[in-house]
């Protein structure tokens, strides 16, 4: 496919700013798609998939800060034995049938009570309204499960791009599209990833399930800087 | 004095169930860890025979409450019934009312860094309802009564285990469980 | 804005690798693919509702429930005040619902376990899992011939009538090994069986009327809290409260008198009571006259056989206590005795039941207001039993289910043979946690080939399981529910969709006899379709809408209803026993080998290496295992206590605290002691309860030794769960 | 230790208005030291109190919330002491400006004011924890004990702050050691009167007996410091640059522990059930 003209590297020799954006929405897009196929448990299924995937991390994530580093070193090291066991990890930090090492969802780190379907779910699914989306089953899979939050991370980014491609940055829909991923990222996503990646950190037995978590962690560190 | 608004616990009454704790958990959805009613059990040897006996007990929305009266920021404060009212939105979490309450009412409370305690559910008692505790009692054992017009024969301002009531002039009244008679083989 | 992000983005980013990388994800022209969230239809419906719920859980109470819904999420529950009995009020248990239903904690998905007990937990999808089950149920079927190989446990976590499409979904499959009878109550049914025919209790709330009343081994206070206010209210207009049990419980707290008995000595008492009553004619000759059968030969042996004396030197009571007390009671009108579950839970629990029968008997207290003799009544249960009533597939052969005893469950399925059992369906139920001789039952779940449990928490039980399947709460599926207690009829509504992936044990047994017979046609007879909510309307009737005075079911969406006139059991003196009168003398007892009339049968003792008697008695927060695992509850207690006598800790140097070890020859918990006047010298307390990440189970200590009765009318004989022999020791 | 904010911002805050006060009666004494001394002092003192009641914030659920706590001066002693420690320091700004030759006089007037202001700032932070619900606390102990913190750490700081700076060498011996022997005898009178009643209030006292605190605080803050003492009167020595910050930090770690030991022994009222 060719890149539209205001998305070249160069325009007349000149580095084009609108290229950085794009690119960078570029890995954005990929990092949340994974995240959430991942949380979804799409990925599981097919662990060679699953590998090939991480790996691509290392080509297009700069190690910028420890978390990166030691998330992005990991990967390099994971076993075939620890490929076979993530689904066990996996299970026990988000799926059960026992108490859960690391809930995937918001409101069970910021509800007072620690419960699943609170406000904070809620807010999630008149957000998710508001850019005219709403969970599949909705009121069955709670709204703030990371694998939507993703998923509609990645959506959000999706369209950025579309209006960046057709338009110039800075045009309303992008901006629109960029505003309200920030948006969701400061009003939800950074509320509690970070308590549950160290909570995945902490408990998980293979190095597939800490290495994302470390670099969700490191990007979300970043992007938590970038985002106004 | 006008009017102030209290509670009547009846420990006769009181079977310990905890469904008072739990009806205002559930009204409010409270965190764990908090407790803005809880039921305590009387130490056995506090009565003639052991039994299990229970005082229900919430803030005692007293007629000279501490906690008001040390608060540095004026989150508390008392309506013309008597109800002590705690304003989150005054409150900096500084527990010094914490430690000034007799009775281990304020709680503070880990998630807003703030202090909680019971307000004896006083935008249903505008209402005219009764509180979560008092509607959710089965043994129907905790009233709401106006203190400076009561005076039900039975009724005492403590009972063994509650602190002396001269300091705050706590609203709460009880009945004392009776101590019925006792065949046991250990005596 | 744009520049400040593309040059702070500068920070992560390997420009040309990130270039390809990002390009590589496919044109924008494709449009991105959707798979968790789909586009928004109508705008949320945020509009709050009430629906009417009714707690299913195995307990005298079954209360009314309102669940308050927004946006299809429970807010809070408050009571249903259309009832007259639980009058719009929850119990500490009731209240805490929500946190059951959004729980973290909460089972989610179906799950396959790689090695029973190791932990190795693999989601999968319910096709995955029905297609799993049916295999192992069609590989069954294939090797021994039949499907007795196929047991089902499934038992009192949810008396929602249609719950007893579990039972359905196994007949469907042919005949099958079942679970059969029931811990709790069994020797005392059967014994008001042989009294009266049936068991029929007064409407609680009648409790009012009486002006004498003995709670005789039963504890309201924790175990029917709105039974306890009609108790109270009663005692307020002067009725006297007399509480005979072992233990100071809470209801005994609460008494008038209070007489600590000797365990399981229930019956020298009543005895003891009937001798004095006879000695000064304070019986009721008329009523004994016109409906009693055999009251001759019961006072023959009372005359003969009894003494005050031997009964004060049985039950440990002081002779002239006991002389008051019948006194009291046959000459106070009406008085009113309401038996417990707990005092038949004995190797003698049964007799001692008709024993204390004959007391209302002879003072002509049955069929009276404020009167009788309560134990519970099944009256309000006649339902269809549509989900339960399936017919085997063609051709089925064999004579019927097997039936395993519930009551030894563990030891009767190691040993049943031709053909063995190879695969348990576990459904409303927690064997490992609250069955006694946990060891037995370890091995018991060994054994097997092929384990099913369709639950809502981890527990011990899923723990053994291959396959796990969630399930819904009240709140998420349609219901009816009676009570064998109180007179009431409740609907429960669905209020909210079922969380996660969880399914309605109808909505499983459908999906699974689809599987089975897309697997091999005709292998399963149970509807592959039908709506939830047709299927509780098919659950009534006539007599149904008579006896509660409703036109259709759906009248109850407006309300409860409460069965009319029949307030009063017994009221027109005609028995269901073969001479349709009371039998103090039953041949029906005879034919299942006990003594036709209600004599005394010696009680068990302790022994010198197992000095000590536990009795493990429901605790105020939980329903065997349900409720103590929730935050709620754990904020108020979240710790057993071995509770002891406080001259029986001095004997054993044992401080309050302390870790106690209690132990017999079936094994043995440690947990701290609390020193505590309540409970009686030669007697030790803990409650049976499951405590979520707890190695607490007093079944570790209970052997499963059988009740004298419940055969007839179980089908099995109880556990005389408080026969249990240990001995203590500081740690 | 949970109340490590409250520690340190009591102990700061009492030896910093202390502190003021001493250099407030040198300077009316016209004790020979030099202008930039004075200057210097009152910055320290300044920042001194600043830094406590920064570390006191730690204290806040909300420590942005704190500017609220001027608000109930009518009941809450914890607001009085809020609002009488800010007046201190806007006081001390204006203390500051007058260190020039020709402001002896209305420094003197000023410094006179903001003494008061420090004293009745040490007054209130004892008052805040005479509570009824604290019976071991609900006397003239806490308010005693925090001028005695004021009172003996105060001028240490100073003298220190001064030998530092090479100024004349302050004779603090005779002061010192009063304060001492009167910290001393009031401290056992108090822990005795406790152990000697009843309930909650003997339950305190033990508390502090059996406490390690206890003999740190009676170590460090005095029986050492007075041996010191003791000894430099004996030998005529002066309490030069050395002895007298050794005594001084002595003294501070010393007050520190005491004041752990106050927080950390007290009990309060309660529901007593089974």
């Amino acid at each position: 496919m060719t890149i539209r003209n205001n998305l070249r590297q160069t325009v007349a020799g000149v580095p084009n700013p609108k290229y950085d954006l794009f690119i960078h929405q570029q890995t954005l897009f990929k990092f949340w798609s994974f995240i959430g196929k991942y949380y979804q448990g799409e990925l599981l299924q097919n662990t060679d998939l699953l590998h090939t995937t991480l790996r691509e991390f290392t080509d297009f994530i700069k190690p910028r800060n420890p978390k990166l580093v030691e998330g992005l070193e990991l990967i390099s090291t994971i076993t075939n034995s620890e490929l076979q066991n993530v689904i066990f990890d996996y299970n026990q930090l988000f799926i059960g049938p026992d108490k859960l090492l690391a809930p995937p969802y918001e409101s069970a780190y910021c509800s007072p009570e620690g419960l699943l379907m609170q406000d904070e779910t809620l807010a999630v699914r008149s957000f998710y309204f508001k850019a005219g989306l709403e969970v599949s089953n909705k009121g069955q899979i709670p709204d703030d499960h990371l694998g939507l939050e993703a998923e509609f991370l990645a959506y959000l980014l999706w369209n950025q791009r579309i209006s960046l491609e057709e338009c110039t940055v800075g045009d309303n829909d992008a901006g629109t599209f960029q505003q309200m991923y920030s948006q969701f990222i400061n009003q939800h996503i950074i509320t509690w990833i970070f308590d549950h990646c160290n909570d995945v950190i902490k408990h998980s037995t293979t190095n597939v399930c800490r290495a994302i978590a470390l670099i969700m962690y490191g990007v979300l560190d970043l992007e938590k800087h970038c985002l106004v | 004095m006008g009017k102030q608004l209290g509670f009547l616990v009846d420990s006769e009454r009181c079977i310990g169930c905890h469904s008072c704790e739990m009806a205002c958990k559930n009204y409010y959805q409270l965190h764990p860890s908090l407790r803005r009613r809880k039921v305590h059990p009387i130490q056995e040897n506090d009565y003639s025979m052991p039994e299990r006996n229970y005082m229900s007990l919430a803030c005692n929305h007293c007629v000279e409450p501490e906690c008001m009266r040390v608060c540095p920021v004026g989150a508390y404060s008392k309506r013309d019934d008597g109800i002590v009212m705690h304003d989150p939105s005054r409150c900096i979490g500084c527990k010094m009312c914490i430690m000034a309450c007799p009775y281990q009412v304020p709680q503070f409370d880990p998630e807003v860094k703030k202090v909680d305690k019971c307000k004896m559910c006083a935008q249903l008692i505008d209402k005219g309802e009764k509180p979560a505790c008092v509607a959710g009692c089965p043994m129907e054992a905790i009233q709401i009564i106006d203190i400076t017009s009561f005076n039900k024969y039975g009724a005492v301002k403590l009972l063994p285990g509650f602190p002396n009531p001269s300091i705050t002039k706590p609203s709460v009244r009880f009945i004392k469980p009776t101590i019925g008679k006792q065949i046991r083989r250990d005596k | 804005m744009d520049k400040k992000i593309s040059f702070n983005r500068r920070t992560f980013l390997k420009g040309a690798a990130a270039a390809s990388a990002g390009l590589a994800i496919g044109s924008s022209t494709s449009s991105f693919n959707l798979t968790g969230l789909k586009p928004a239809d109508a705008a949320g419906d945020n509009k709050a509702q009430v629906f009417r719920n009714a707690c299913p859980r195995n307990c005298y109470d079954t209360c009314a429930i309102l669940s308050h819904v927004e946006d299809g999420v429970i807010k809070r529950v408050s009571g249903d005040p259309g009832s007259t009995y639980t009058r719009g009020i929850l119990c500490a248990k009731g209240f805490s619902y929500t946190r059951r239903v959004y729980s973290p904690d909460r089972i989610k998905y179906p799950m396959r376990q790689k090695g029973r007990g190791s932990g190795n937990w693999q989601r999968i999808s319910w096709n995955e899992a029905y297609t799993e089950i049916a295999e192992n149920i069609l590989k069954i079927k294939k090797e021994y011939g039949s499907t007795l190989p196929i047991c089902l446990d499934k038992y009192s976590g949810n008396f929602d009538i249609m719950h007893y499409g579990i039972e359905g979904m196994m007949s469907s499959l042919g005949y099958t090994s079942r679970a059969t009878g029931t811990p709790c109550w069994p020797a005392g049914i059967d014994a008001q069986t042989f009294d009266m025919g049936t068991i029929i209790s007064n409407d609680p709330e009648d409790l009012v009327n009486s002006k004498y009343l003995i709670l005789w081994g039963v504890n309201p206070a924790w175990t029917s809290v709105h039974s306890m206010y009609f108790v109270k209210e009663a005692q307020e207009k002067g009725c006297k409260v007399v509480v005979i049990d072992p233990v100071l419980t809470q209801t005994a707290s609460k008494a008038d008198l209070y007489l600590q008995i000797k365990p399981s000595t229930d019956g020298a008492l009543a005895l003891g009571m009937a001798r004095y009553i006879l000695d000064n004619e304070l019986y009721d000759g008329n009523w004994l006259h016109n409906n009693a059968k055999g009251y001759e030969e019961f006072f023959g042996y009372v005359k003969n056989n009894i003494t005050l004396e031997w009964a004060a030197d049985k039950t440990g009571l002081p002779k002239a206590v006991i002389e008051q007390l019948a006194r009291e009671y046959a000459t106070t009108k009406p008085a009113n005795i309401w038996i417990g579950y707990g005092m038949q839970r004995h190797t003698n629990g049964g007799t001692n039941v008709r024993a204390i029968d004959a007391l209302a008997a002879i003072t002509g207290n049955i069929g009276k207001s404020g009167g009788g003799a309560q134990y519970a009544h099944l009256q309000t249960w006649g339902f269809n039993y549509h989900a339960m009533m399936q017919n085997p597939p063609e051709g089925t052969e064999g004579g019927g289910d097997r039936a395993i005893n519930m009551n030894n469950f563990a030891a009767e399925v190691l040993a049943a043979e031709d053909p063995p059992i190879k695969m348990l369906w576990l459904a409303c139920r927690n064997p490992m946690a609250q069955d006694p001789e946990t060891s037995v039952m370890r091995k018991a779940f060994e054994a097997m080939d092929f384990v099913v449990t369709v639950d809502q928490f981890m527990n011990a039980t899923v723990e053994m399981s291959d396959i796990v399947l969630p399930t819904t709460t009240l709140f998420e599926a349609p219901g009816v529910n009676v009570s064998y207690w109180h007179w009431w009829l409740y609907l429960n509504e669905q209020a909210i969709k079922p969380m996660h992936e969880a399914k309605n044990d109808i909505t499983i047994a459908m999906e699974l006899s689809a599987k089975l017979n897309e697997l091999k046609p005709g292998s399963c007879t149970f509807p592959t379709s039908g709506d939830l909510e047709e299927w509780v309307g098919k659950e009534f009737n006539d007599g149904i809408y008579q006896m509660f005075g409703i036109n259709h079911w759906t009248d109850l969406k407006k309300g409860p209803a409460k069965a009319k006139n029949s307030q009063v059991a017994w009221k027109g003196g005609k028995f269901q026993t073969p001479s349709d009168k009371y039998e103090f003398y039953s041949e029906e007892a005879e034919k299942f080998g006990h003594h036709p009339l209600p004599i005394y049968v010696e009680e068990l003792k302790t022994t010198d290496k197992y000095p000590l008697r536990c009795i493990s008695p429901h605790w105020k927060l939980n329903i065997h295992s349900q409720f103590q695992n929730l935050d709620w509850m754990e904020s108020i207690n979240n710790e057993p206590r071995l509770e002891i006598h406080p001259s029986v800790a001095k004997e054993y140097g044992i401080k309050d605290g302390d870790s106690v070890k209690m132990f017999n020859d079936l094994g043995y918990i440690i947990l701290p002691a609390k020193i505590t006047g309540t409970v009686p010298i030669d007697t030790v307390v803990t409650y049976e309860a499951w405590y979520k990440s707890k190695d607490f189970n007093v079944n570790y200590t209970v052997k499963a030794i059988p009740a004298d009765m419940g055969k007839k009318a179980t089908g099995m004989p109880g556990i005389a769960f408080h026969d249990n022999f240990v001995n203590i020791e500081k740690v | 230790m949970g109340e490590l904010p409250l520690v340190l911002f009591t102990v700061l805050s009492q030896m910093a208005a202390g502190a003021f006060i001493t250099l407030y009666i040198l300077d009316v004494k016209g004790k020979q030291f030099s202008l930039e001394t004075g200057k210097l002092s009152t910055i320290v003192i300044f920042i001194t109190t600043v830094v406590s009641i920064l570390l006191s914030s730690f204290h806040l659920g909300h420590p942005l919330g704190a500017t609220k706590m001027f608000t109930n001066i009518g009941s809450s002693w914890l607001s009085r002491e809020a609002v009488l420690f800010a007046v201190f320091l806007i006081l001390l700004v204006g203390y500051y400006t007058q260190w020039k030759p020709d402001k002896a006089s209305t420094r003197t007037q000023l410094g006179g004011v903001t003494a008061i202001v420090a004293f009745l700032a040490i007054t209130a932070s004892g008052m805040i924890y005479v509570l009824p619900a604290r019976p071991a606390w609900n006397n003239f102990a806490p308010v005693l004990f925090f001028w005695l913190t004021a009172a003996l750490s105060g001028p240490l700081f100073i003298g220190t702050l001064f030998a530092i700076k090479g100024e004349k060498i302050l004779n603090l011996l005779l002061p010192t050691a009063i304060v001492i022997g009167i910290g001393l005898t009031s401290f056992l009178i108090y822990t005795s009167l406790l152990v000697s009643s009843t309930g909650l209030v003997q339950a305190t006292g033990i508390n502090m007996l059996n406490s390690s605190l206890f003999w740190g605080k009676l170590l460090l803050n005095w029986l050492v410091p007075l041996i010191i003492i003791l000894a430099s009167v004996l030998w005529k020595k002066k309490l030069d640059t050395k002895l007298v910050t050794v005594v001084f930090l002595m003294v501070l770690v010393g007050e520190i522990i005491g004041r752990a030991l106050f927080y950390g022994s007290i009990e309060a009222l309660k529901i007593i059930g089974s």
